[in-house]
This record gives structure tokens, C-alpha cells and sequence, in this order.
């Protein structure tokens, strides 16, 4: 049997040679660029969302985090256009983790449930958005140059929005499998009541898987409005749900403490080559959505079987 | 002690409930008519309808986030019907029936598909929703004949909608089944523990299969409700009512984990936000501040007690 | 000023108008309801405006139904889908609320009137002839970002647009793609058409939120000044994207002015008046409503580099 | 070198500990006994800083201490086997038993490292699984060598075994004290905790009584014998559980034949008889479990019938074996026997529901009646009825396990470690359950790893190895030398 994350890979690189086949030009080096340039930020917060999903959290208001971060960042730049876009991005961080922070301190001390904070916490957000810009955008040419270019520059054909998602999957695979938080964040999900008796306190893994969940939001908020130069109270609406189905179809249990950077890399890839080869191959953008559900019902249904395989030892008995 | 729980959640929400009525009376002269609360429930029954079987899927421990794109689906089915020129009532069979059909797959994911239902429906809500897209495009149906509009805009009496009395029966028949039948016992005992129901002789995923068509066929219900209201079919119909609804049940009391919940609170849920949605457009306060609102609201009904039991154990030595 | 038989107590009586959004936190909407406001005040109106969170039917008619308990005397409303809202609205007249729509349309059944902002057809002609001045020789192909593909009003440009562009022989649509009226998509879908059409002459989108994202793409890819963008948008969100030659020049009628006309005749028609003769607007002329009692305002108006930046402050 | 004094805890109205005192001593083992929910294991999470204690003192090598949590435990020395199984599922065996101190290289983790010493901890406990596997595809008992070997994997200074035995079969029982008498020659306090009396006196050197979350005894365990022990747990004597019994009929009542499921059994036939007990004995993970889940339709098997009274059935899911009269009390109270979050009443009227509420309409006081009735006849330790399940002692969820299915009067029933974790009064209790079940005409197949009990309670004796029958022995037959031998290789 096939390990999860290779039968994901195959399927993405088999889906992939067939829109090759379809349209040569998808394989050219400077379209991959694009694709992976595109999938930036839906792996990053793919990554975050799959730290949250290991402690058997959710979170639903990551889309809402980065659309105010965003709002946040393209404010303090149209007042500030001379700040330099690295204060800005710091900025973005510190709001997305405060708010990140907000979500787990309250799953952490008040024990509430995860779906239910954070689907409040992703309406208030929202609504502060709106409150903050007073319902208008904020447009391109409010925003400095530094602030719109730092995410266009490039470095060895890539972006630095494509280099920040292979940086950030890169440490996420180093702490989550040699660090020993990383290792404690599958503990507390796994079982929190032998990771208590062990010395591990679930509650405060929960709590860091937010901050950094919520961080990674921030920063993606000022990625997306640096990126589409343009910021309003709907920018990433319903975005959340895309970023659980790439960590679904890349093998995160839902129920916690199972799921590799690599699963959730393939996750989002497999995403990224469907979304940006459904309109290249010219299909109807009426068929998107149902090819979409297909997938991840498909996904979903793979992965199932593989939960249930049988343990067994009687091989070496066997007459 | 349970049943001070109980009754301390079930309180919360009468509290806020009244507490509405008292601040909307007083903030506008337009709360209190007639009328206007009769208006008033058109902003809660669908959900409802919905929301009511919907507590008892999260109850025994599952979800259905697919509820939204089973109205689309249902409702493209029932526009096509319509222009075929099939009457009201073959239309209501088609809507429900289609909804059935979509909570049996659902079901059938979940149990012989074994996939979690979070992962299971978040699928299938595309892949509803898809259908939809797929079929209708850019088309609208709207040839349905004026009997079938009349179902979701009718009243008795002049003022309670036919959609209320709906909601109403639903409701006796989900808090029957929920606290007075061995079935509700079951799916108790399904949410708290699963494979202990399994192994006690519950044939579980019959249980789950069974909530997961009721879910289907009410949301089935509420796109011929729906449909008759709006009096047209175009794919984004409830676009992003299933996170709504999932909000009226959480914050009705039942627990996500599964397993806690009950009916009464559902229903009161439904009503103080479907009330409170209606009174804050009454002052024409705009629906994004309102979701501020909401989500406090939201995190203050589960936190409030939270912090109770915190104080209260903290208070002993 | 066509008052006819009406007397002047009853011209004279405060109104309660209220204008429905799209959805709020728009800018062109904002721009609307500005206008409106501008209006209000000389003519003994209360004004109130409001609107879903999210361009949905179902928002729409919950906000109709509180302004029904609110006994307004007129509504008006831009329309997210022209046949949902037409049970709601109609309640709202059989309890004495006059409706009408202005910008996106409302089923007959469901209004007394309908303000377009432009025709259909000048919409169409407009797009269509900057489209051609923009093409190098007036030839190529041409692509179209739209918003969603349910959106009426844009479903109707596009057609008007086809029908137009058979007065410019050198122009082929050579595809249209949806951005859904949402910035990351119609980003995509803009690549996207780079990529399959490399010969294209003109870009266009006719949606506020789509011609951004697409002329944010063209520019990313490095197509200034190579591929123009064109369409309908807003100045304000357009001005920098005009400057750096992006976007040429685009159109838009002016949501202030609409705001202000349809505050306007909707204060006309709460106070009594027909629409069987043309309405004359202070500061605008007049408005004739035709047997469908539809009234257009006027050819959309052109903006470039010479003119954004009076406008970009505006709207 | 440990010592609590006058500890107190309650739990909202419940009095775990009203007046607790143990002392641990260098060098020595000390056996903790007491009845079901006298307080043992709460004492241990204490320890284990898991619960703070309402009053009382702790002192560790004379000086006070306060255990704030269970690094802090760690940090002092203090190493746990609790009695719930507290395994990561998800993890690997090696980082399960790594878990309080990854072996760590530049700050890194040291999978490597980790995955020796995980070797060599199961080396020592003559488990053979694989250190890389998932904890997950362990059964409950290798779960229970994880959480051992874990906490031997450390220079403990005190070690705590609640329970730990209660699993394991007597070769790993027989490990396990080969590893703590070496430990404590080093030096190490051991405070253990079973319910069986042949260990404690084989092991201990001390004992010390709870009874009612209050010491009442302690002292050296060559001044006592079981007798006394007993009275000190009780506050009174307690005949031993009957072993006189009436001869079961000759009528078969279940028969299976050749039942066969690939990779976990084979072949496996044996029939049982109105009024016996047919006791079912093997080490750990010989596939006994998986015999009883395929009776009671948890799993398919591949080939082989299952007749009762003669007729052949097909059980596809539980709800069929309930149906033909059957009822299973799995091994794992925890996750498959009790719903832990929902009350005594529930739990024990789950099965039953369908005679409860015929008409399908439920009451409360009915059903309350009805557990009450149970929580008396099997004397369940609990306030009432409506108590939930997991505010109970391990010994008492057991009891309302077998509640729940005597409740449902089947004809058959399949009892898996029925008194794992079960006081000497209850476990007669439950074994005059079982005869007097078994004498009304009724069977029970009774898996059991307590070689005891197999031979008290058995009329015959079926014994498993690796998935194979080994043989079925009658009664006269049964020497615990013959089923040890026919249980192991040889
Ligand atoms: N978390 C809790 N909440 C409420 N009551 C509890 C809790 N934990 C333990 N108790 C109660 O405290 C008492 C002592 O329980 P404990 O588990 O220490 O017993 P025990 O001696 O270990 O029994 P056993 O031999 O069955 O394991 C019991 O009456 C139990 O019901
Ligand atoms: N050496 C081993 N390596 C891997 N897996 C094993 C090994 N020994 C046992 N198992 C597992 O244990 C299972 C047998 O289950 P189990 O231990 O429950 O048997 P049992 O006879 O019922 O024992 P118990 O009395 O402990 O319940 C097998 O299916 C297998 O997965
Ligand atoms: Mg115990
Ligand atoms: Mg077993």
C-alpha cells in the first residue's frame, strides 16, 4: 500500500500531465512559477490552519484575520507611505497574531469550542473591518511602491510571495518533526488527556497554534492587498473553506494530531494546478465548482479507505 | 446538576430573548406591531427548518455543511420541474425528494464511505452546489405556477406564516423524537460515544444515516419554502447559509463535540437571532456591523457560562 | 417643474425614502448614496440608506422587509437578482410603499419604475467604441472579465457589447471568462486569458472589482502599454492604473448624479406624481420613462488622463 | 523518601480523599489496596500533579514539596503507570515511550536515538512490536507495555504502578516485576497498586490500606495475610467467590465452527452449554478479542458458522447478536464499554430501551427505577442514578458495563476482562453474578487473562495462541501448568 502523501503526489503530477497534454504551454517554467506563485498564499495558510487542525482546533476566521491585517496594513501605509513595507509587513504580524492569540486564549482558558469562537470571532472581524475603513477601499494608488513591489520582486525566477510559502513549509517541516513544540502540538492533538498526564498542556499548545495560525494570517493579508493592490471589508470571503479542503485532501484529520507539511503542500498544489488549469483548458466556468466538490468528495473517500485498513500479525502463522 | 446546566443555558437565551424585545421597543416604534413581527419570521424560519434536524445530526456527532448547497440543488430541480409544467404539489415531492436524495448521499459518505462528516460535506457542498451551477449556468427559472408561490408567502389567520406553523411542527416532532423516544436516547448516546453505542447494540450508522436524509430532506423543504418565497431559481440561492445555521444551532446549546443539546434551545436560538438580525435592520444599522454584534453574541452565550463555572470553582478553597 | 394636478401641501409633506444597495461598503454604492444625500436635504426627504452585507437576494429582501416595518414611502433599489426581490417588493406595495429600481433592474412586476444610470445599448456602443480606439488600428481580438455569470446587468452589457462590436469589423471577442465580482479570481482568470489568447489587443472588464484585478494582472505581467485595459470602473479605484497608462481611458456614468436622480423621482413618485410625462431632475434635465416605465440618464462619460484626477476624489 | 499526609480532595460533592496517608520508602515496593474508588488512583494523580490536593502536605526526601503538574512530577524523580491507558495514538511506539524526554541532538530531535532506546525499553519487557509502528495499531494490552516501558525509561527515583498488571497477561506481569525488583534494588521507591493478592504478596514488601478515600492500615506485608487484608479493604470478612456450582446441562446452547478471520484467527471451533461458563485463556494479543468481536458481529469473519440452539445465524452487526440474545462486555471500558459522558440511568438502559419504551415514548423515572435497581444488586459506589459514568472509580464503570448487559437478560453472555481492575468484594460479586446468570439455564464465555480466575470460574477451558485453538480442557484437566504450556510455545 501506498503511503497517503505518494498517492497524492501521483495524482497531482497524473492530473497535471493531463492538463500538459491539453495545453502544452501549463508546463512551462515561468507558468509553474505562476502556479506556485498563485498557491502562496493558500499554502501559507494551509500551514498555519494545519497546526490549529493538529490540536483538534479549526479555524474559521483566518480569512477574516487576513482581510483585516490587510485592511490594517493598507491603512498604516496610506498614512504612513514612507514607513518602509518590511515595518508594515511587521506590523500585519503582530495584528494577525494578536488576533490569532484572541481565538486561542479563549479555546485555551475558557475551554470554549474552537468552531464556535472562531466563527464569532470571524464575524466581529469582519464587522471591524468595515468599522476601520468605513466601508471604502483602499486602492493602488494609495498604496507606496515599496508597499505593492516587495511581494513582486524576484529572485531566481520566483517571487517573494512563492519564496515565502517554500520558506515557511520548510521551517514548518523542520518544527513540526524535530522541534520539540512540533512534536508536542501532535501530543496535545493525539490525546490530550495522556498529553496532560505527560506534562504537556493541550490548552497552551492550542494557544500557540493560533498565534502562529494567526500570524501567518496577518502576513497574509498584507501578501494578498500588496498582491491584487486593493483592499475592501470582502477581500478573502469564504477563502477559509478553501484553505480546510487543502488541508483535508492533504490528509489532516479533522479529529487531530495527524498530517505532514508535505500532505498539506501536495493539498494545496493539487488545489493550485485545478484552479489555475480549469480556466486555461477553457472549462466551463459553470462546471468549476461541481469539479471542485467532485475532487474533494473523491479525496475525502481515498483517504477514508486508507483509515480503515486492518492491523494484522498472523502472517508469520499463517499454514 | 445536569439539569441546572440545562436550565442555566436554556435561561441565557430566554434572557436575551426578552432583552431584545425590551431594547427593540424602546429604540424603535415600528418593533412592536403586528405586522412587523409577523414579517419578523421570515428571517428565521427557513434557517429553522433547517437548524432543527440540523441539532440533531451535530447532537449525535456529526455536521452537515452541505445543507446550503442542497437547497440549490433542490431548487434547480424544482425550476425545471416547473418548466416542464409539473404542478405545486409534484414540485413539493420533487424538492423534498431531491433534498432526500442529497442527505442519502451525504449519509452514505459518512457511513459506508467512512469519511468524517466535516470532510464528507464539505465536499459535497461544492459538488450540490456545482450541480447546480452546471445545470442552470447563467439561466434563471421562475415559470412556477402562483399556487407554489403561495406556499412560502400564505398566512392563517391573516398573520402567522405558513412557514412558522412549519417551524412549529417541526420543532414538537425534533423535541419528541430528541427528549421523549427511545431514538432520542440513541442519538445521545451516538454523540457521547460511538463505538460504546455500537458495542451496546445501536445500530449506529442506521441512526446516522437516518439524520443525515432527515437533514436532507428538511433542507429540501426549506428550497421549496424558499423558492416559493423568492418566486425564482438562480444557483447562488442561500449562498452561505450553512455557517448561519450552524451559528442558530451552536448557539442554541448544542455542543460541536456532540453528544449536548436540546430543542427548546434550538428553537429559542432561532428566534433571538432571527429577532435580533430583523431588529438591527429596523434601525438600519448595516448588516456588517451587525455580524460584530452577532459574533459576540455568539461567544458571549458559550463564554458567559464558561466563566461561571470558572468563578464558581475558583471561589471554593 | 411637471408638477400637474398635484397640490402643494401634499408636495410639500416630508418623505421617508429608502434606497437599497447591492451590498454596502461599495464604492460605487457609496458614490450613490452621496448623491441621494445631496438630494435629500432641499427636498424635505429622510433619507435612509441601507443594504445586505453581501450582493445577495435574500440579504435584499430582509433589508426590504425592515423598511417596510418602517412604513417608508418609497423604496429604491439596485436589484441583486431582478425576480427574488419582487415578492418582497410587492408586499411593499400593497401596503401603500411606492418602488422603484435605478441601476440594476427589477422585474416589471415588482416597480413602478426603473432609473437606468445608461441604456444597455449606449453601455454596449461606449465599451465597444473605446474598445476599438485602444485596439493598435482598431483590430484584434478582444477579451472580456466579467463579474459572475448570473449578474444580470452584466449578462445585458455583454450582449449589447456583441451586438456593437459588429459596427467594429476589426474586433473579435475571443473569449469571455468570470471573475465573480471577487479580486483573487478575476486575477486568475485574467492570467489566465494571457495565457491562451498572447495576441490580444484589448483587455476588458466591465465590473468594478474585475477591471482592477485585470489591470493589476496586465500590469504584474509586464504588458503596460503593450495590452491596454479598458471597461467600466470607478475613478477613484482606477486613477493610479490610468497614470501609469494601464488603463487608457474607461467609462462610467456617475453614481452621484444616479444617487441624486433616483432620491429624486423617487420623492416625485411617493408624493403622487406619474410618470406618463418626463420628469425633469434639477441639475440633470429631464428623464421620459418609457411604456415599460424605464428612463435612462445618459451616455456614460469618458475618463482619461486628462480628466481622473478632478474626478478621482469624487468617486 | 515520599510521604503524604492527611491529604484531602473532593470532587464537586464527592469526598475522594477525606484523610490519606502513604508513605514510600527507598528500596521498597509498598502495595496499595482498597476497594473500588477508594481513593487509589486519585491519590496517584496527586502525586503525579495532576490534582492538587484540598489540604494536606507532601514530602519528598523530608522536605515539603507542592507538585504543581506533571513535568513537575518528572522533574522530581517521580515516574507513572496511571491506571487509564494514556497512550498517543497517532504517535510512534518509540516517541510514545520517549515522550517525557525526546532524546535531542543540536536542539533537534534525534529520531535515531530515540528509536534505540525505545528498542531496548521493549527488549526488556520481551515486546517484540515494532518501535516505528503507530501506537494506534496496538491493542489495548500493548498499549498498557507502551505506558510501562515509558515509565521505566527514566532514572526514577519513585515509581507509580496503578494497576498495571490488570492487562497483561503473567509472562508481561512477570516482566514487569523482574524490571521493578531490579529498580528498586537500585534504590527506587515503588508504590504499587492491583487487586490481585498473589501479586502484592509476591512483590511487596510493604502494604498500606485505603478504604474510603481515608489510610486505615499499614505496615509490613510478611505480618499479614490475605484474610486480614481483606478485612482491612472491607471492614468486614468476604466469603471467597463460590467455585461449588451446579453441572451444566447437555444441550448446546452456542456452537461456533471454523471460524476463520485473515490475519487475526483461524479456525477457531468450540461449543458452549446451557449453565456453563466456558472460560477463554491466552496471552496478550492471541486474538481473543477479535474472537469474541466476530460473535458479536463487530467484525466479519471470512469462513465459519455461529449456531445457537442448534440453528445456524448470521450475525452481521451488533443490533443481530443483541437480537439472537447475546451481549459483549468489551475489554476497554473506557471507549467501548461505557459512554462516559452520560449518566448511570443511560448507560444502563441503552440496551434495554426497546423493552423500556415499547411504544418508543421514553420516561425519565422509569428508567431511573430501573438503573437504580442495578446500582443496588451489583452495589455500585455512586450518589445515584444520575451521576455520570466517568465521575466513577475504574471499578465501578465496570460494574455498570456489566449492569448495562445483565439488564438486557440475554442468554448468552461474552465477558472480556470482566473484573480488570475490579475489588476482591466486587469481583466475588461479579463472579456470583455470572454463576448465578449461568444458572438459570444461561452461558457465559468468559475471556480472561487472570489464570485464577479461569480455573475457578470455568467449566471448561478454551486456550488460544496467536489465533489458533490450542485445545479445549475440561474441568478435572485444566492444572494451570497444562494451559500455561498449551498457552505458550511449547
Ligand atoms: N474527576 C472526578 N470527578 C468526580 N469524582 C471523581 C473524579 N475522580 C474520582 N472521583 C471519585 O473519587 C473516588 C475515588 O476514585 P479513584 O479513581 O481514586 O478510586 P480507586 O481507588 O482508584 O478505584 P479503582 O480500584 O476502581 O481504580 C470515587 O468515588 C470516584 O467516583
Ligand atoms: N507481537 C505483536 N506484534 C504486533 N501486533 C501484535 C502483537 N501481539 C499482538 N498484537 C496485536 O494484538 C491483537 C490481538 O489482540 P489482543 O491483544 O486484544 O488479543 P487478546 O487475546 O484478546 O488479548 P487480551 O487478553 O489482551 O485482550 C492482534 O490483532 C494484533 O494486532
Ligand atoms: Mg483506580
Ligand atoms: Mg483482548
Amino acid at each position: 500500500m501506498l503511503s497517503r502523501d505518494l498517492r497524492l503526489g501521483i495524482a497531482t503530477l497524473l492530473l497535471f500531465a493531463a492538463v500538459t497534454a491539453a495545453f502544452p504551454q501549463f508546463a512551462r517554467p515561468d507558468n509553474l512559477a505562476g502556479v506556485l506563485n498563485d498557491s502562496a498564499i493558500l499554502i501559507l495558510l494551509a500551514l498555519g490552519q494545519m497546526l490549529v487542525i493538529l490540536t483538534r482546533g479549526i479555524d474559521l476566521s483566518v480569512a477574516a484575520n487576513l482581510a483585516l491585517c490587510g485592511m490594517i496594513a493598507a491603512l498604516f501605509n496610506r498614512h504612513f507611505p514612507d514607513a518602509g513595507a518590511l515595518s508594515t509587513v511587521a506590523i500585519a504580524l503582530v495584528c494577525g497574531a494578536l488576533l490569532g492569540a484572541c481565538n486561542g486564549l479563549l479555546v485555551w482558558k475558557l475551554r470554549l469550542p474552537p468552531i464556535v469562537v472562531t466563527l464569532g470571532t470571524m464575524s466581529i472581524f469582519r464587522g471591524a473591518i468595515y468599522q476601520l475603513s468605513g466601508g471604502v477601499w483602499v486602492n493602488d494608488n494609495e498604496m507606496s511602491p515599496a508597499f505593492l513591489d516587495l511581494v513582486r520582486y524576484r529572485f531566481l525566477g520566483l517571487t517573494t510571495l512563492a519564496w515565502t510559502a517554500v520558506i515557511a513549509a520548510l521551517a514548518a517541516f523542520i518544527c513540526l518533526r524535530y522541534l520539540r513544540t512540533g512534536r508536542d502540538l501532535y501530543a496535545a492533538g493525539g490525546n490530550p488527556s495522556a498529553a496532560t498526564a505527560a506534562g504537556i498542556d493541550p490548552g497552551r499548545m492550542q494557544f500557540i497554534a493560533y498565534t502562529i495560525c494567526g500570524a501567518i494570517a496577518g502576513v497574509c493579508g498584507y501578501l494578498w492587498v500588496a498582491r491584487f493592490a486593493v483592499a475592501y471589508t470582502d477581500i478573502a470571503l469564504g477563502f477559509e473553506l478553501e484553505v480546510i479542503a487543502a488541508c483535508l485532501i492533504g490528509g489532516v484529520a479533522i479529529a487531530g494530531g495527524i498530517g505532514t507539511v508535505t500532505g498539506v503542500l501536495l493539498g494545496c498544489l493539487f488545489i493550485g494546478v485545478i484552479r489555475n488549469a480549469l480556466p486555461l483548458v477553457g472549462i466551463s466556468p459553470f462546471w468549476q465548482m461541481y469539479i471542485n466538490g467532485v475532487v474533494i468528495t473523491v479525496a475525502a473517500l481515498m483517504s477514508a479507505r486508507q483509515r480503515t485498513e486492518k492491523r494484522s500479525i498472523l502472517e508469520a502463522e499463517r499454514a | 446538576m445536569k439539569a441546572a446546566a440545562w436550565l442555566r443555558w436554556e435561561s441565557m437565551l430566554a434572557l436575551v430573548l426578552v432583552g431584545e424585545f425590551v431594547v427593540f421597543s424602546m429604540l424603535t416604534p415600528y418593533f412592536l406591531d403586528p405586522l412587523t413581527l409577523s414579517d419578523a419570521t421570515f428571517s428565521f424560519t427557513e434557517r429553522a427548518v433547517i437548524a432543527l434536524p440540523l441539532a440533531l445530526v451535530i447532537i449525535s456527532g456529526d455536521i452537515d455543511i452541505s445543507v446550503a448547497g442542497i437547497i440549490a440543488l433542490a431548487s434547480v430541480a424544482m425550476g425545471l420541474a416547473a418548466a416542464e409544467g409539473v404542478p405545486t404539489g409534484g414540485l413539493v415531492a420533487i424538492g423534498l425528494a431531491t433534498g432526500l436524495a442529497a442527505g442519502i448521499i451525504n449519509g452514505a459518505l459518512v457511513t459506508i464511505g467512512r469519511v468524517p462528516s466535516i470532510v464528507a460535506t464539505i465536499g459535497t457542498m461544492s459538488l450540490f452546489r456545482g450541480i447546480a451551477y452546471a445545470v442552470l449556468g447563467d439561466r434563471v427559472l421562475k415559470n412556477y405556477p402562483a399556487s407554489f408561490t403561495h406556499l412560502g408567502q400564505g398566512y392563517v389567520f391573516g398573520l402567522v406564516s405558513y412557514e412558522l406553523c412549519i417551524v412549529v411542527v417541526l420543532a414538537l416532532i425534533a423535541g419528541v423524537v430528541l427528549h421523549f423516544t427511545r431514538w432520542g436516547r440513541c442519538i445521545y448516546a451516538i454523540g457521547s460515544n460511538p463505538v460504546a453505542a455500537r458495542f451496546s447494540g445501536v445500530a449506529v450508522n442506521r441512526y446516522r444515516l437516518m439524520l443525515f436524509a432527515a437533514t436532507g430532506m428538511c433542507s429540501g423543504l426549506a428550497a421549496v419554502l424558499l423558492t416559493s418565497r423568492l418566486g425564482s431559481t438562480r444557483p447562488s440561492i442561500a449562498q452561505g447559509w450553512e455557517l448561519e445555521i450552524i451559528a442558530m444551532v451552536i448557539l442554541g446549546g448544542v455542543s460541536v463535540w456532540g453528544g449536548k443539546g436540546t430543542i427548546p434551545g434550538v428553537l429559542m436560538a432561532a428566534v433571538a437571532l432571527g429577532i435580533f438580525g430583523f431588529g438591527l435592520s429596523l434601525l438600519n444599522i448595516p448588516g456588517i456591523v451587525m455580524s460584530i454584534f452577532v459574533g459576540a453574541l455568539l461567544i458571549a452565550v458559550v463564554a458567559v457560562p464558561a466563566i461561571g463555572e470558572r468563578l464558581r470553582i475558583g471561589a471554593r478553597p | 417643474i411637471g408638477c400637474g394636478s398635484r397640490d402643494a401641501t401634499n408636495a410639500s409633506e416630508r418623505v421617508r425614502i429608502g434606497i437599497v444597495a447591492k451590498s454596502l461598503g461599495n464604492g460605487f454604492f457609496d458614490a450613490v448614496h452621496k448623491g441621494a444625500a445631496e438630494a435629500a436635504g432641499p427636498l424635505d426627504v429622510d433619507l435612509i440608506f441601507t443594504g445586505p452585507t453581501t450582493p445577495t437576494a435574500e440579504g435584499q429582501i430582509e433589508v426590504v422587509n425592515a423598511l417596510i416595518a418602517q412604513r417608508v414611502d418609497a423604496i429604491a433599489i439596485s436589484a441583486n437578482d431582478p425576480d427574488a426581490v419582487v415578492p418582497a417588493l410587492q408586499r411593499a406595495a400593497q401596503r401603500g410603499i411606492k418602488v422603484i429600481s435605478y441601476d440594476s433592474a427589477v422585474a416589471e412586476a415588482g416597480r413602478v419604475a426603473h432609473l437606468a444610470p445608461s441604456s444597455d445599448q449606449l453601455i454596449g456602443e461606449t465599451v465597444a467604441q473605446l474598445a476599438a480606439e485602444l485596439a493598435p488600428g482598431g483590430k484584434g481580438k478582444i477579451a472580456v472579465v466579467s463579474a459572475t455569470p448570473t449578474s444580470t446587468n452584466q449578462n445585458a452589457w455583454l450582449a449589447q457589447l456583441k451586438q456593437a462590436l459588429t459596427a467594429h469589423p476589426g474586433l473579435e471577442l475571443a473569449a469571455v471568462a468570470y471573475g465573480d465580482d471577487v479580486s483573487d479570481k478575476s486575477y486568475r482568470e485574467t492570467t489566465a486569458l494571457l495565457q491562451q489568447h498572447p495576441d490580444l489587443a484589448v483587455m476588458i472588464s466591465l465590473s468594478s472589482v474585475g477591471i482592477v484585478a485585470a489591470a493589476r494582472a496586465v500590469e504584474d505581467r509586464g504588458l503596460t502599454g503593450k495590452l491596454p485595459v479598458t471597461g467600466l470602473g470607478l475613478p477613484s479605484e482606477l486613477a493610479g492604473y490610468v497614470k501609469r497608462g494601464v488603463v487608457p481611458k474607461f467609462a462610467i456614468w456617475n453614481p452621484i448624479d444616479l444617487g441624486y436622480a433616483t432620491t429624486q423621482i423617487a420623492a416625485r413618485i411617493a408624493r403622487g406624481e406619474s410618470i406618463s410625462q418626463p420628469i425633469s431632475i434639477e441639475r440633470l434635465g429631464s428623464v421620459t420613462f418609457d411604456a415599460n416605465g424605464v428612463g435612462a440618464m445618459g451616455k456614460p462619460f469618458v475618463y482619461d488622463a486628462r480628466n481622473i484626477d478632478e474626478f478621482a476624489g469624487v468617486f | 523518601m515520599l510521604r503524604l499526609a492527611n491529604i484531602r480532595k473532593s470532587f464537586g460533592g464527592v469526598h475522594a480523599l477525606r484523610d490519606a496517608t502513604l508513605t514510600l520508602h527507598a528500596g521498597e515496593v509498598t502495595a496499595l489496596i482498597g476497594e473500588n474508588g477508594a481513593g487509589k488512583s486519585t491519590i496517584v494523580r496527586i502525586i503525579g500533579g495532576l490534582h492538587q490536593p484540598d489540604a494536606g502536605e507532601i514530602q519528598l526526601d523530608g522536605r515539603t514539596v507542592r507538585i504543581t503538574d506533571a513535568h513537575h512530577a518528572r522533574s522530581l524523580g517521580i515516574s507513572i503507570v496511571h491506571q487509564e491507558c494514556v497512550v498517543f495514538d497517532n504517535l510512534s511506539v518509540a516517541e510514545n515511550i520517549c515522550i517525557h524526554a525526546r532524546p535531542q541532538r543540536h536542539g533537534l530531535v534525534s529520531w535515531r536515538q530515540m528509536r534505540e532506546r525505545a528498542k531496548t525499553m521493549l527488549r526488556q519487557l520481551d515486546a517484540t512490536f515494532d518501535p516505528d509502528l503507530p501506537a494506534g495499531r496496538l491493542s489495548i494490552a500493548q498499549k498498557h507495555i507502551v505506558q510501562i516501558a515509558r515509565a521505566l525509561d527514566s532514572d526514577a527515583r519513585v515509581l507509580v504502578l496503578d494497576e498495571p498488571t490488570a492487562a497483561l497477561s503473567h509472562r508481561e506481569a512477570e516482566d514487569l516485576f523482574r524490571i521493578t525488583r531490579q529498580l528498586t534494588g537500585d534504590g527506587c521507591a515503588v508504590l504499587f497498586i492491583s487487586h490481585r493478592f498473589e501479586e502484592v504478596f509476591s512483590l511487596a514488601h510493604r502494604y498500606s490500606v485505603f478504604r474510603d478515600g481515608a489510610a486505615v492500615d499499614a505496615g509490613r506485608i510478611d505480618e499479614v495475610d490475605t484474610n486480614v487484608l481483606v478485612k482491612l479493604m472491607v471492614g468486614r470478612a468476604v466469603e471467597p467467590s463460590v467455585s461449588g456450582h451446579a453441572a451444566p446441562s447437555e444441550t448446546e446452547l452456542l456452537r461456533v465452527e471454523g471460524l476463520s478471520r485473515r490475519g487475526e484467527f483461524n479456525g477457531i471451533s468450540f461449543s458452549v452449554r446451557r449453565g456453563e461458563v466456558l472460560g477463554i485463556y491466552g496471552l496478550v494479543g492471541a486474538g481473543r478479542s477479535e474472537v469474541a468481536h466476530a460473535l458479536f458481529g463487530l467484525s466479519t469473519v471470512d469462513s465459519g458458522r455461529i449456531l445457537i440452539d442448534g440453528m445456524p445465524v448470521t450475525i452481521a452487526s451488533p443490533t443481530d447478536a443483541v437480537r439472537h440474545g447475546l451481549a459483549y462486555v468489551p475489554e476497554d471500558r473506557q471507549t467501548e464499554g461505557a459512554i462516559l459522558s452520560l449518566s448511570i440511568a443511560a448507560n444502563v438502559c441503552l440496551p434495554s430501551l426497546q423493552a423500556l419504551a415499547p411504544q418508543v415514548i421514553c420516561k425519565r423515572d422509569r428508567e431511573s427505577a430501573f438503573a437504580q435497581k442495578w446500582i443496588d444488586s451489583l452495589s455500585v459506589k455512586t450518589p445515584g442514578p444520575d451521576q455520570l459514568v466517568g465521575a466513577l472509580s475504574g471499578g465501578n464503570q465496570q460494574k455498570v458495563v456489566l449492569a448495562k448487559w445483565l439488564a438486557r437478560q440475554p442468554r448468552i453472555l461474552i465477558v472480556d476482562e470482566p473484573t480488570k481492575g475490579i475489588d476482591v468484594g466486587a469481583k466475588a460479586a461479579v463472579h456470583a453474578v455470572m454463576r448465578e446468570f449461568v444458572a438459570k439455564g444461561h452461558a457465559v464465555v468468559m475471556i480472561s487473562s487472570e489464570l485464577p480466575e479461569v480455573l475457578n470460574l470455568s467449566d471448561r477451558v478454551l486456550v488460544m495462541r496467536r489465533g489458533r485453538a490450542r485445545g479445549v480442557f475440561e474441568r478435572e484437566a485444566a492444572t494451570p501448568e497444562a494451559i500455561v504450556r498449551a498457552a505458550t510455545d511449547a
